[in-house]
């Protein structure tokens, strides 16, 4: 599904991620975790197409997508989140969403002008799904709100609900625990649960090492801008490099 | 001062509104909606003053053409040639911060202004176009401005109808969307870049036809008409003293704004005739001064932005 | 120290905030927490002055903080990492700590350096730019920077946030220490048991209005504040 | 209605500002005397109405409707630049069949202008003006390559090739012709590629305010040149100021009065008793011919109809009429009922429209002696 | 000849760089661009020439007085004016600044009519080096003189005060600012009395090579925001800088093109600058 292969980016010389490889099977949850700053956002950019590699190659179905605009790559079915939510803030909760899917044909202006009829009934439809992912997500009742009034937490559950209006086959998710409520977050995982039972693959960043644990069926570390170590939550886990790198003694 | 007086002027008064509204709703289709920033309009006015003027005057050995065509496909012309000019600006800048837009567009705009005042061969120069056909005057005669005035207000409205039904669609949507935050636009999907060229090429067309009807209407055109002040920022000020984001706002923004801008005239006309300079003088402090008291009493512009929503259930 | 009296605040004509009074005793450790959009960090701000109060008051040591300047608050000993653009993002590192001791005109190099020790990963991004740091790298810059001053109350909102497991316990190990020398502190946490625990007392907010109050030890046995705020 | 109303459209704020201030003054000065001497058609008095163009078309135009419209005029004097001219003729006066006569726009596209008559101007064209600027710099003082600098406007423009094509015809060659942008901080640049063939002389083609002083005193400072001829736009004492040794014994040219005509000389010591001192402007005497020539068409027509007005002005004037001088109101009335043609001598010299509406003026030359503007000698055409 | 250019450029872009870099310190800060600048610029030239020529007062102290009285102007400005749009779109304060711009220049025009004026009649003739090879006047020589000095004093100010660090921290996030406890309003003021003063000694430099208009300010605004875009908003070295480039370009162009395209240079120079490097010469590129 998602296959990295020696990827390097660097800052003014600051090597952010380095030759780091790795893979994501089609339909599985992986965890992607990793001390602060070990270049997990970063891997994240460059998978989407925000950012470009400096070296090595991208795969994602099939296709090498290292030189795509980020815009190209999302069509292919990848939706990612932000880690700092990245909200329309003038712009209402429900348009926030309604903005997401792809192929809508009022988004062509010539449509909209004189294909009004089929554009109207798509907008219902698109409206009817934004209202499910906002009644799951708890956000219902600002649905009107503009986004710029949003809570911290709030603007986080959307960046993840703009994911889930996407539809995509692989979903990147960047710490979509932090500041979230923990009764709300288990519900979250859950929901993350589903989507795999619906055939989804997702690639998740989180510090939550209980979310981690929970929901994964794989774990990446990364340290560095390398790749450290992978395999399943429990032998991730246990690795004295993982300890030593990312957990710390306390929580061993 | 007469009745007829006053209505003739009055129909005057609104054409030049209108021309200005044109010009503001083009406007609000470029920063209202998509964000950019477009501080050289005066650019695309002179581009659809010129390309109206050198298709529709009979042949001339002092400028390019003229072509001689009709009224209508002048006006088509400028829309286009002002659209492929946004289109060509839009290449390298349109990616930029919305600062560098803006700046980008002002000096192009000085550019143009320039280009038109010393190429000879394609604009007469600082001498102007002159003799640019006015649609049906001879056979109006006397209501000759009531037609145009007819004429400018269809345009009017058929801009108006498609921009407010293009904003109120998903591709308004998308549109607001990246005057909001761009990552998000292209994290779902869509090329940002298009939807920005759309709206700028659009805006221009719009200021191109602008342009074209400024033309007709003044019959000559010279590089002076295209100076930022008059061509560019009183079209801003129209256009956030209606209340960016509102095509109905434009609309009163723009008969508002000019409104005062010529209003103050009746009044600093009162003194007497030993004051004029001053009262001149004057009457340009008292625009600002009710310019900055409409700003600071209303920020959010007349009619503050409109909810556009693109769902058929909530328009 | 600091007594919040039944205070009404929002954003312009939105009342957020509904008459919720509470109290940090010198030296106590306080949480407040609740589901999100429930009014926690708009009561944090309310303290600053930050959004626009419209009844009630907040003292502090004796001196109604809704008619101070936030200067003023910094000078006498008020410290706040708010939970989003906490950092100067085109300031380096360094220059975001400096700042922290704005108000102040001491040599504060001794508090530079404790702050690198308590956050290694920042030692190598001095002289970055704090746009360019990784999310978690940016929540140690905000809090550090608070810190800078040696502050009476500390307010923190979601200061784990985005950080590495290690760094969650060493960032409210570091609260706990701080506490220890005097200092008060009032936060807002999301890792609400591990926030409750070492809490004197702890707030439960929802929907702008205060639900429990209790210690932390007590909030953290009610099974109802369990099942609703903390996850189960 | 006990007045009659003429419109003046002048630019009191923006570019031109500093020009229209004291033209509107040449207006008020005409429209002094006739009220003065007994008014206008029987006893009225003449009532001026300005609008301000701001120097710029879209403005000027409202202002010109606004003056028809609202006020009710039907002869108007303005624009200054031709850029606000032709729309207003354009657009509202020649539709509205009202007299538009300006007393500053030189743009060869007035002559031609498809205007039934209603439009005229109180200022020579600059084709007359270059030929004698021309013939100066080569016959009298044997210059055989010059370097033009222009102002870059229809005025400026025209000017220059009129000397272009005059003093080539004349066999001197033009070593450089630049236009320059107006109100810029520097023109070094502008004259240092005017001196790099070494001409024999600077040809400034350019106002005192638009950028003519600062283009003279940084031609001096940088020691680019030491001799120059200048046109009327410089007629002005102020140019010399602080830099009168360098330019003792220039020449230079610009539309004056015939032999004989004193009308400059008598517009000069009204306007000074009016206004106190007259300022180096140029448009400041061919406003006052323009107030003055549409009183006396309305006077000769009877009423305030413009197109009777356009029909009395072609009738009123004439080159061998009884000569009325600019302080001779009383006079032209009584000459107009006794059905006389004038000739009317006015401030800038004798007043006579061809049949394209232009003013047939006479050209003279200046000279700078003792650091005051003297006129030298008349060319007349 | 180049070499010649070469050295108006320098002047010339002396003191767009000084303009430039308060319209700079004011769009990094409170992140709109001030369209009165020009005519602050202006207005600074007319105090100095009150105070030189119609009260007889030293160049020297005529200089101090009218960019004391110019900050106070642009303080003014802020206090009536931009504060209260500070929560605004940064468009709506830049129209807002459109309309100061307009106030101001018909103030000027009132009080001081629209004529050319000068802070001394007589010309000044050159100082001739190298036969010929270069010509500059006394004048010049303490524009550059003075413009350097500002340069410098700016450069320290920025540096080594608190208040320096202060302003780049607004340019940041001024809620942030505030709640470090720096004193917001009052750093807004004193960027606008910086700029009040660096632009007023921009005009008066100005005139002083030249003359006075009440144009001349609003003329050189595009130049000044193109040397603002050049060396990167926000960035008060890159303004210096890319005052320097877009003067000494401007006047150096006219060896390949015609003087008629000069004010043309300035647009062409930034917009390629755009084209290559969008974040300007030192501007620093930010996520
Ligand atoms: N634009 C940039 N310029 C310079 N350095 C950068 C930039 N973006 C990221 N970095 C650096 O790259 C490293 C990796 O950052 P990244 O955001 O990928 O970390 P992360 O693994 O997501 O950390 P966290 O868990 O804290 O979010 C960090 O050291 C950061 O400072
Ligand atoms: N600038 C604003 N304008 C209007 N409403 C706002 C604004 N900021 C927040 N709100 C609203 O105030 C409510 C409380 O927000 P607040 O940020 O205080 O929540 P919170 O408890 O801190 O949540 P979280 O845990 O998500 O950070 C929310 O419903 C939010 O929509
Ligand atoms: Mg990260
Ligand atoms: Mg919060």
């Amino acid at each position: 599904m998602l296959k990295v292969d020696k990827v390097v980016k660097e800052f003014n010389g600051f090597r952010a991620v380095d030759e780091c490889s790795f893979e994501v099977k089609k339909n599985t949850i992986t965890g992607l975790i990793g001390p602060n700053g070990a270049g997990k956002t970063t891997m994240f950019n460059l998978i989407a197409g925000s950012l470009k590699a400096d070296q090595g190659e991208v795969y994602f179905s099939d296709q090498k997508v290292n030189s795509f605009a980020a815009y190209k790559i999302a069509r292919l079915g990848l939706a990612r989140t932000f880690q700092i939510p990245k909200t329309l803030k003038k712009m209402t909760v429900l348009e926030n969403l309604m903005l997401v899917p792809g192929g809508q044909s009022g988004e062509n202006i010539w449509n909209s002008w004189f294909k009004s009829s089929k554009v109207k009934a798509e907008e219902k439809e698109n409206e009817s799904r934004a209202y499910r992912v906002l009644k799951f997500l708890e956000l219902t009742h600002v649905a009107d709100v503009l986004a710029a009034n949003l809570s911290g937490g709030q603007k986080k559950l959307l960046e993840l609900g703009r994911a889930l209006m996407a539809d995509p086959e692989l979903i990147l998710l960047d710490e979509p625990g932090a500041g979230v409520n923990p009764t709300l977050l288990n519900k979250i995982a859950k929901n993350i649960l589903k989507l795999k039972e619906k055939g989804k693959t997702i690639l998740l960043i989180e510090h939550n090492m209980d979310l981690i644990m929970n929901i994964c069926d794989r774990v990446i570390v990364m340290n560095d801008g390398k790749h450290l170590v992978d395999g399943t939550p429990a032998e991730v886990k246990s690795n004295p490099r993982v300890l030593e790198a990312y957990l710390g003694e306390k929580t061993a | 001062m007469t009745l007829g007086g006053i209505f003739s002027y009055l129909v005057f008064f609104l054409i030049f509104t209108g021309i200005y509204a044109v010009m503001t709703l083009a406007l609000n289709m470029q920063r209202g909606f998509a964000g950019l920033f477009n501080i050289g309009i005066a650019g695309f006015w002179a581009v659809g003053s010129y390309t109206s003027a050198i298709m529709t005057t009979p042949p001339s050995a002092e400028h390019l053409g003229g072509y001689n065509l009709p009224f209508v496909l002048g006006l088509l012309a400028a829309g286009l040639v002002a659209a492929l000019l946004a289109f060509l600006i839009g290449i390298p800048t349109i990616k930029l911060r919305e600062d560098y837009l803006g700046i980008a567009t002002i000096g192009i705009a000085e550019i143009i202004r320039l280009v038109i005042k010393n190429e000879e061969w394609l604009s007469n120069g600082v001498r102007g176009i002159a003799g640019i056909p006015k649609p049906m005057a001879g056979f109006l005669g006397h209501n000759y401005n009531i037609f145009f005035l007819l004429i400018v207000v269809l345009i009017i409205a058929i801009f108006f109808y498609l921009s407010e039904k293009g904003i109120n669609s998903p591709w308004g949507r998308v549109l607001r969307a990246i005057r909001e935050e761009e990552e998000v636009v292209k994290a779902a999907g869509k090329n940002v870049v298009r939807y920005r060229m759309e709206a700028f090429v659009l805006g221009a067309f719009m200021m191109g036809v602008g342009g074209a009807l400024y033309a007709h209407f003044t019959s000559f055109i010279s590089p002076e008409a295209f100076k930022p002040m008059q061509a560019t920022f009183l079209v801003w000020i129209m256009l956030i003293i209606g209340g960016s984001a509102n095509n109905f706002g434009s609309l009163v923004g723009a008969l508002l704004t000019w409104g005062i801008w010529t209003g103050t005239e009746f009044l600093t006309g009162m003194l007497p005739a030993a004051y004029t300079t001053q009262a001149s003088a004057l009457r340009v402090i008292l625009i600002g001064v009710f310019l900055e008291i409409i700003l600071l009493s209303r920020p959010q512009g007349l009619f503050g932005e409109k909810k556009y929503s693109a769902s058929s259930s909530k328009s | 120290m600091l007594k919040i009296n039944d205070i009404y605040a929002g954003y312009g004509e939105i009342e957020i905030i509904h008459g919720i009074s509470l109290e940090v005793k010198e030296g106590e450790i306080v949480s407040i927490v609740g589901p999100n959009g429930s009014g926690k960090s708009t009561l944090l701000k309310s303290i600053f002055s930050l959004v626009d109060i419209m009844k009630g008051n907040i003292d502090y040591l004796g001196t109604d903080l809704t008619k101070l300047g936030t200067d003023k608050m910094i000078e006498q000993g008020l410290s706040f990492v708010p939970q989003t653009d906490n950092v100067f993002p085109t300031l380096t590192v360094a220059e975001n700590l400096e700042l922290g001791a704005y108000v102040s005109n001491k040599n504060l190099k001794d508090r530079f350096d404790l702050i690198y020790s308590l956050f290694p990963p920042l030692v190598e991004k001095r002289k970055k730019k704090a746009g360019t740091l990784s999310g978690g790298q940016r929540q140690m810059v905000a809090f550090g920077r608070a810190l800078v001053m040696e502050p009476k109350l500390l307010l923190l909102d979601e200061p784990t946030a985005g950080l590495a497991p290690m760094f969650i316990d060493l960032i409210l190990d570091k609260v706990v220490e701080i506490n220890k020398t005097g200092v008060s502190i009032l936060m807002v946490e999301q890792n609400a048991k591990k926030a409750l625990a070492m809490s004197d007392r702890g707030y439960v907010l929802a929907a702008g209005e205060k639900k429990y109050e209790d210690s932390g030890k007590g909030l953290l046995e009610n099974e109802e504040v369990a099942q609703l705020f903390l996850g189960g | 209605q006990d007045t009659v109303k003429i419109g003046t459209l002048v630019p009191m704020t923006g570019g031109l500002a500093s020009y229209g201030q004291f033209t509107r003054n040449g207006t008020l000065l005409a429209q002094k005397i006739i009220n003065d001497q007994g008014g206008i058609l029987g006893g009225k008095k003449l009532e001026l109405v300005n609008v301000d163009t701001q120097t710029n078309p879209q403005s000027g135009v409202d202002g010109a409707q606004k003056l028809v419209s609202v006020s009710g005029v039907n002869a108007i004097v303005g624009a200054l630049s031709s850029g606000v001219t032709i729309p207003v003729a354009e657009s509202v006066t020649v539709p509205g069949e009202v007299v538009l006569i300006s007393p500053a726009s030189t743009s060869p596209i007035l002559t031609t202008l498809d205007d039934n008559g209603y439009v005229f101007r109180t200022v020579p064209s600059d084709s007359l003006q270059g030929v004698v600027a021309a013939n100066l710099a080569s016959n009298r003082l044997d210059y055989d390559k010059l370097a033009i600098i222009y102002v870059n406007n229809d005025y400026g423009q025209g000017l220059n090739d009129a000397i272009v094509e005059q003093f080539e015809k004349n066999g001197g060659e033009i070593t450089a012709s630049i236009a320059f942008e107006p109100n810029k901080v520097s023109y070094r640049s502008e004259l240092m590629e005017a001196a790099k063939d070494s001409p024999d002389a600077l040809l400034l083609v350019a106002y005192t305010d638009d950028g003519g002083i600062t283009i003279i005193r940084q031609a001096l400072e940088n020691g680019y040149f030491d001799k120059f001829i200048f046109t009327d736009g410089l007629k002005a004492p102020e140019i010399t100021e602080g830099v009168e040794q360098y330019l003792e014994g220039m020449y230079g040219t610009a539309p004056t009065s015939m032999p004989g005509g004193n009308g400059p000389e008598i517009f000069k010591n009204l306007y000074e008793k009016e206004f106190g001192e007259i300022p180096p402007k140029p448009y400041i005497d061919t406003s006052f011919d323009a107030t003055f020539v549409l009183a006396l068409a309305i006077e000769k027509a009877g009423s305030t109809d413009g197109t009777a007005i356009r029909d009395a002005l072609g009738e009123v004037l004439s080159e061998d009429g009884m000569v009325v001088n600019i302080n001779e109101w009383n006079k032209a009335k009584d000459l107009i009922k006794a059905g006389q043609k004038i000739r009317y001598e006015g401030a800038s010299g004798p007043v006579l429209f061809n049949q394209a509406g232009d003013s047939m003026g006479a050209i003279g030359i200046w000279k700078i002696k003792d650091g005051d503007i003297v006129n030298d000698s008349v060319e007349v055409q | 000849m180049a070499v010649q250019l070469f050295l108006n450029g320098v002047i010339l872009g002396s003191i767009i760089a000084l303009g430039a870099i308060g319209l700079s310190l004011i769009y990094g800060i409170l992140k709109f661009g001030h369209f009165a600048h020009g005519d602050l610029m202006t207005l600074g030239a007319y105090f100095a020439f009150l105070f030189k020529v119609q009260l007889a007062l030293p160049f020297w102290l005529a200089f101090i007085l009218a960019a004391m009285l110019t900050a106070l102007v642009a303080i003014i400005l802020n206090f009536v004016l931009y504060r209260h749009l500070r929560k605004r779109d940064s468009v709506i304060v830049m129209i807002s600044s459109v309309g100061a711009a307009l106030i101001i220049r018909n103030i000027i025009l009132l009080f001081w009519g629209p004529q050319n004026k000068f802070y001394d009649k007589a010309i000044q003739m050159p100082i001739i080096l190298g036969d010929g090879f270069l010509r500059i006047k006394e004048n010049q020589i303490v524009i550059l003189i003075l413009a350097l000095i500002l340069v410098i004093a700016v450069h320290l100010f920025l540096t080594r005060t608190k208040l320096g660090k202060a302003m780049r921290a607004m340019a940041d996030n001024i809620d942030l600012a505030q709640i470090t406890g720096i004193n917001t309003e009052r750093v807004i003021i004193w960027t606008w009395a910086m700029s009040g003063v660096l632009t007023a000694a921009a005009g008066i430099l100005l005139a002083f090579d030249t003359h006075l208009t009440p144009v001349m300010g609003w003329n050189l605004l595009l130049p000044l925001f193109a040397a603002v875009i050049l060396g990167g908003i926000g960035s008060p070295y890159g303004a210096m800088f890319g005052g320097l480039v877009i003067g000494i370009s401007q006047e150096m162009s006219t060896l390949v093109i015609s003087a008629a395209y000069k004010p043309a240079v300035a647009f062409t120079i930034m917009i390629l600058m755009l084209i290559i490097k969008p974040s300007g010469l030192m501007g620093k590129k930010v996520s």
